[in-house]
């Protein structure tokens, strides 16, 4: 089908679990509701796959997130390949043993003799009235975990070759969707290529100031961009795409050459992945910035419900274009003499 | 349908008054549910809602038993716990609406709707979460030697997570005055009880915690309440937990919008016909306990109150941005 | 001792040589515990040691139904689980050494212990986390359309965790092959059984989700190889899961080191004369199942092993530097 | 007592949660063996605090984190104060729906109603041959997290009085005890001051370079310090002994002045604590910084098991030394010019 209509982050994944389980019967899906007979999901996103492959490969579980990680975890090390739904990313508050101390930290307790290829797929994110118990990104949790990875796709083409790498990875995969975004279409090849895992998509070339940023974020940092270039601002954008392990390479690079960064999440920004980033920047980089990195993110608080201060807590475009607007502002500042 | 450790051998009977005051709250359940429906689906006001329509009968049969400073802790699906323990609705209505004048200044929104006043507590959107603090509510109600209980309210879906588990172990052995009402409307989101619960009736697995544990049919107000009165009386005299299931029916979907496709028709369309409310009123007038008129009257009264409520919430203000970063901690921080 | 849905009537009885085989295990186990004990206590070895003296019967007994291929998920008090099963002892003790040349190349440690081959697959130091991996690879032998089994044992203490009820419920609506087997030493940590545990057999809880629930005597070999035998049965004929729970004690204190003074003395004391070890050599000498003759050659051959165990892992090397950061991944970090 | 000998962190915090209790009948404790009959804690931090103020106010628990959690945050909606113990930090991934969900959030979900004034107490670290699940630092996730603040002391002076502000705090505070260091003693008033939340503590004062860290990894800063004073290098030591909310103030100013900085914790260096710190003074001090800031921390990996490799896992003097010295040897760099 050369000319099908672009598909939505939704169908993206659907479709990238439905070619990986057609070419692989490894392949297993697990959590609440996945099954047909449960409407195969609850935003739809494993709808079809049971029908399709069958009762036993694609399974609803109780609420019960430590069994259900279990299950993966206990089935991966016997040779499946389970693709385990822990629906909303708060609810791994209830399953972090099992994701922390078993899933991450089995192949190397083990000297390498157990290894746990799963996939955790998750949805998140603030700004459809969820409130405080159902819209954190903490993904900082787990890359700061060693042996598990995170990918947050922000397009539905990244969402499928993403997913197509997550379930080939020998090793734990955190699959980050986030809800906002799900409605977002693409283009996207009907037969998915993998993406790798571990590399950054600079997604425009710029010359003036990189901003770094992933999930839907991404698109305002996108938004963001355009406004800037009305400035004659030239942006790089880097849409990071997989968080543990970061693409240092590529964004390093890019600093190197603009010189400036923004690094933009949703997650709290105290404690947050962009501080990781600006960290390794400014000693990496020492003597080639032009600027002081610069992290957004949200605010040291709970997600509000109200209307009235759920947007103030999300990064706005508004905000990425002023922190580009100030890296680029900065008088540059000699650095002071050392003593030797 | 009492399991092993029996219940439901001591209890009172609702009195006349005490039925009429059961159906107040039911029907205010019933119309509040009505409005917020219609205020949904009409766009004006952006929740996610879930709808207790159906589960009337058991809140308002377990708060005829409880005291203003009794306690209960409920879930996302709690509006019907909450009205019927008495959370007044203007506050309600405006903290579902996000309004700065909501019981939680808008920031809690309907999930996480808190009222200390009227013991409503807490309300949680994490399943099974509602149990391990319910324990620690009771026990300072022990520790103060107050005769004060607390409800735990969860669903049938809960009661196969960790925290149900660990949760009515700890109630029984520190024998607190927690009442754990499981409200089993037979699904869990999309899951039928069946698919997910190795066991046919909840309340077999209060012998796991050697805890008197009931049955009752959830749309028989008298039954639901004879069964909290034994148990809150229980765990007034320090006697500790119980383990209450009610047996109910959820009449739409899980959350507003759900298209309810995976839900079993004719089930759905049998449990419809044995709609709490409707029934429980022509109960009342049959056995002359009220009469149409005195009822359609606190209909009509209750339907004005919560017109009020949703004119108060839409017409209050949304919290001033300041609010964004306060309550984070006792001392504000910049 | 069985609990409302029955078990324990079809059991097999183990015969002579099955007998002379969990004898040998036991054995094993507690000459493997002295030369532990002595170790650690001499300060050769730095590693947290949790003694299971006194509950060689039941892993003995139960691997005495086992196949090399079927698995076990054991805890940090472990050891005789994983004697039992088979897991070498030269690797064994390697890996208790953090050496090189252990199970898992020293970076587990006693708590982590991994040996595929002998079907130990999973050691974990978290109450409670041996059941839902259990789970998982009971799902995979019953995908594979095998007729593998998977125990996961755990202590009386976890089962009063969360993960220990989501883990069963889950086995039972999915019909896993897998054995829960609860090694119930009355204590844990320091907390005695009453104190924790608000019921009187743990094997009542399987009610709460319909499986077979069995108590036995943790110190009688028949018993358990008997019940064990009824659970792996059900379980490779796909009718699922078995609850058993085999109450023994714990001879040595919680963890070497532990002073001991919260326990009992005389309920101590009391245990140790009903030691299994000596007990059960002695009914298979009256038996006539072995001679004295006999039972001695088999621990002085199990002696010299386990002097050579210990030799073999002193004498090794410690993993090299390298090592520290190998494994994290498949694709090796820089 | 005048004259009383110095005493180890075990009895630091014992004592003061012994003062706490004796002036305020509504502080309670909570755990897994706290109580006499258990032994008073594994380690005895709890000892003989059952039978000083009795079985109701301190109460040995089933093994359930859950369940803890959920008692001590009811307690103190309610009114109470709970010192609540989750044994090890490893096992906060048992409870983490109950501490990230529920006591960071309450107050502010309920817009300031309800509040939880909890002590969770944790001990860990490697360096006692625990193993892979037994020894993680993870208090990165905990200051990610709005609400909740988190405290973790390195010597038994500061144990004491910071427990006391822990106690007193109307919020809830996660209290980090390290293995290694627990039998540490110094000199310890008898009747303990708290000492504030949130400040840090200048120990050295310095002019070349600043070293930040917390917990046992502090004494091992202040052995470099040593070290490095053998060169002529003149080291400003910083306890942070509060992780979240940091003390900015104190080490902005003190990088100022130093020019320099160092951070080292335990706990895993990606996405660590020190990525937020280095991440804020690199945006704050732009300019001024004579070197970039190093971060040290442990490797991405689990904490292994054997003797010959878990000392390789945990910060070294040495470590800490030589990035010293790196800060000091690096020359500076001309910051690149900026476009406008
Ligand atoms: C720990 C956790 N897992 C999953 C969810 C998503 N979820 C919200 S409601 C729900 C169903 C709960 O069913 P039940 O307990 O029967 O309560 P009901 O909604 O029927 O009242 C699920 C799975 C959640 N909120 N928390
Ligand atoms: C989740 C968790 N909480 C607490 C601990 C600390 N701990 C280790 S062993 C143990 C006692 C377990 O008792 P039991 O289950 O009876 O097993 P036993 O040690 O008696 O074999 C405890 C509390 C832990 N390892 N994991
Ligand atoms: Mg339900
Ligand atoms: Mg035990």
């Amino acid at each position: 089908m050369a000319n099908r209509s672009k598909i939505t982050i939704i169908q993206a994944i659907n479709e990238a679990i439905a070619q990986a389980m057609a070419a692989d019967d490894k392949i297993l899906v697990l959590g609440e509701d996945v099954a047909d007979r449960e409407g195969g999901g609850v935003v739809g996103v494993t709808r079809g796959l049971s029908t399709r492959f069958g009762d036993d490969r694609v399974r609803s579980t109780p609420i019960a997130e430590q069994a259900i990680m279990g299950a993966a975890i206990g089935a991966a090390i016997n040779g499946y390949k389970p693709v385990a739904e822990i629906m909303l990313m708060n609810f791994t508050t209830v399953a972090m043993d099992m994701i922390v101390n078993h899933a991450a930290k089995l192949r190397y307790m083990s000297g390498g003799q157990t290894t746990v290829p799963i996939v955790i797929r998750m949805m998140t994110g603030a700004g459809i009235a969820s409130g405080g118990q159902h819209s954190d990104f903490l993904e900082a949790w787990f890359a700061h975990t060693a042996g598990i990875k995170v990918v947050a796709p922000t397009n539905a083409a990244d969402a499928k070759g993403l997913m197509l790498s997550a379930i080939a990875d020998p090793d734990p995969v955190m699959f980050i969707e986030c809800s906002r975004a799900y409605g977002n279409s693409c283009e996207v090849p009907e037969v998915g290529e993998p993406i790798p895992i571990g590399k950054a998509s600079v997604v425009q070339e710029g010359t003036d100031v990189t901003i770094v940023s992933y999930s839907e974020i991404f698109q305002r940092a996108i938004a963001a961009a355009k406004e800037l270039e009305k400035d004659g601002v030239s942006v790089e954008l880097i849409d990071l795409r997989t968080i543990a392990p970061w693409d240092r390479e590529t964004v390093i690079a890019s600093v190197r050459k603009t010189g400036r960064a923004v690094i933009a999440h949703e997650a709290v920004r105290q404690f947050g992945v962009g501080a990781e980033i600006a960290a390794t920047l400014q000693e990496d980089l020492w003597g080639e910035l032009k600027a002081p990195v610069k992290r957004l993110g949200a605010p040291y608080t709970s997600v509000p419900f109200s209307q009235g201060l759920e947007p103030l807590f999300i990064v706005s475009v508004q905000q990425i274009v002023e922190a580009a607007r100030a890296t680029i502002g900065t008088a540059a500042a000699p650095v002071a003499m050392g003593i030797n | 349908m009492a399991t092993q450790i029996k219940a439901g051998t001591n209890a009172a009977t609702a009195d006349a008054a005490t039925q009429l005051d059961i159906y107040r709250r039911m029907s205010l359940i019933q119309q509040n549910d009505e409005a917020a429906r219609k205020v949904v689906r009409s766009g004006r006001l952006m929740m996610p809602y879930y709808s207790p329509r159906g589960q009337e009968c058991i809140p308002s049969a377990v708060s005829a038993n409880l005291n203003d400073d009794d306690q209960i802790c409920t879930i996302y699906r709690g509006t019907h716990d909450m009205l019927a323990k008495g959370v007044p609705l203007d506050v309600l209505w405006a903290e579902m609406a996000g309004k700065v004048t909501g019981t939680c200044k808008g920031k809690g929104g309907p999930m996480h709707i808190t009222h200390p006043a009227s013991g409503a507590i807490l309300t949680t959107g994490i399943v099974g979460s509602s149990m391990p603090i319910a324990n620690g509510l009771a026990w300072a109600h022990k520790l103060d030697g107050s005769r004060r209980v607390v409800i735990a309210y969860f669903g049938d879906g809960a009661s196969n997570i960790g925290a149900f588990h660990e949760s009515l172990n700890l109630a029984s052995v520190w024998k607190l005055p927690v009442i754990f009402v499981c409200q089993n409307n037979r699904y869990a989101e999309h899951t039928k009880y069946e698919a997910a619960t190795a066991v046919d009736q909840i309340s077999k697995r209060a012998i796991s915690y050697t805890m008197p544990g009931v049955t009752v049919d959830g749309n028989d107000p008298l039954a639901v309440y004879a069964a909290a009165n034994e148990a809150v009386t229980r765990a007034r005299d320090g006697e500790g937990p119980t383990l209450i299931e009610a047996v109910t029916f959820r009449f739409f979907g899980h959350v507003f919008g759900d298209d309810d496709a995976y839900m079993d028709k004719a089930e759905k369309a049998a449990a419809m016909d044995k709609d709490p409310v409707p029934l429980f009123r022509a109960k009342l007038i049959a056995e002359g306990i009220a009469t149409e008129e005195q009822l359609a009257e606190i209909e009509a009264k209750l339907a004005v109150d919560i017109e009020s409520a949703v004119q108060f919430a839409l017409s209050s203000d949304m919290p001033p941005p300041e609010e964004l970063t306060r309550d984070v901690f006792a001392e504000e921080i910049a």
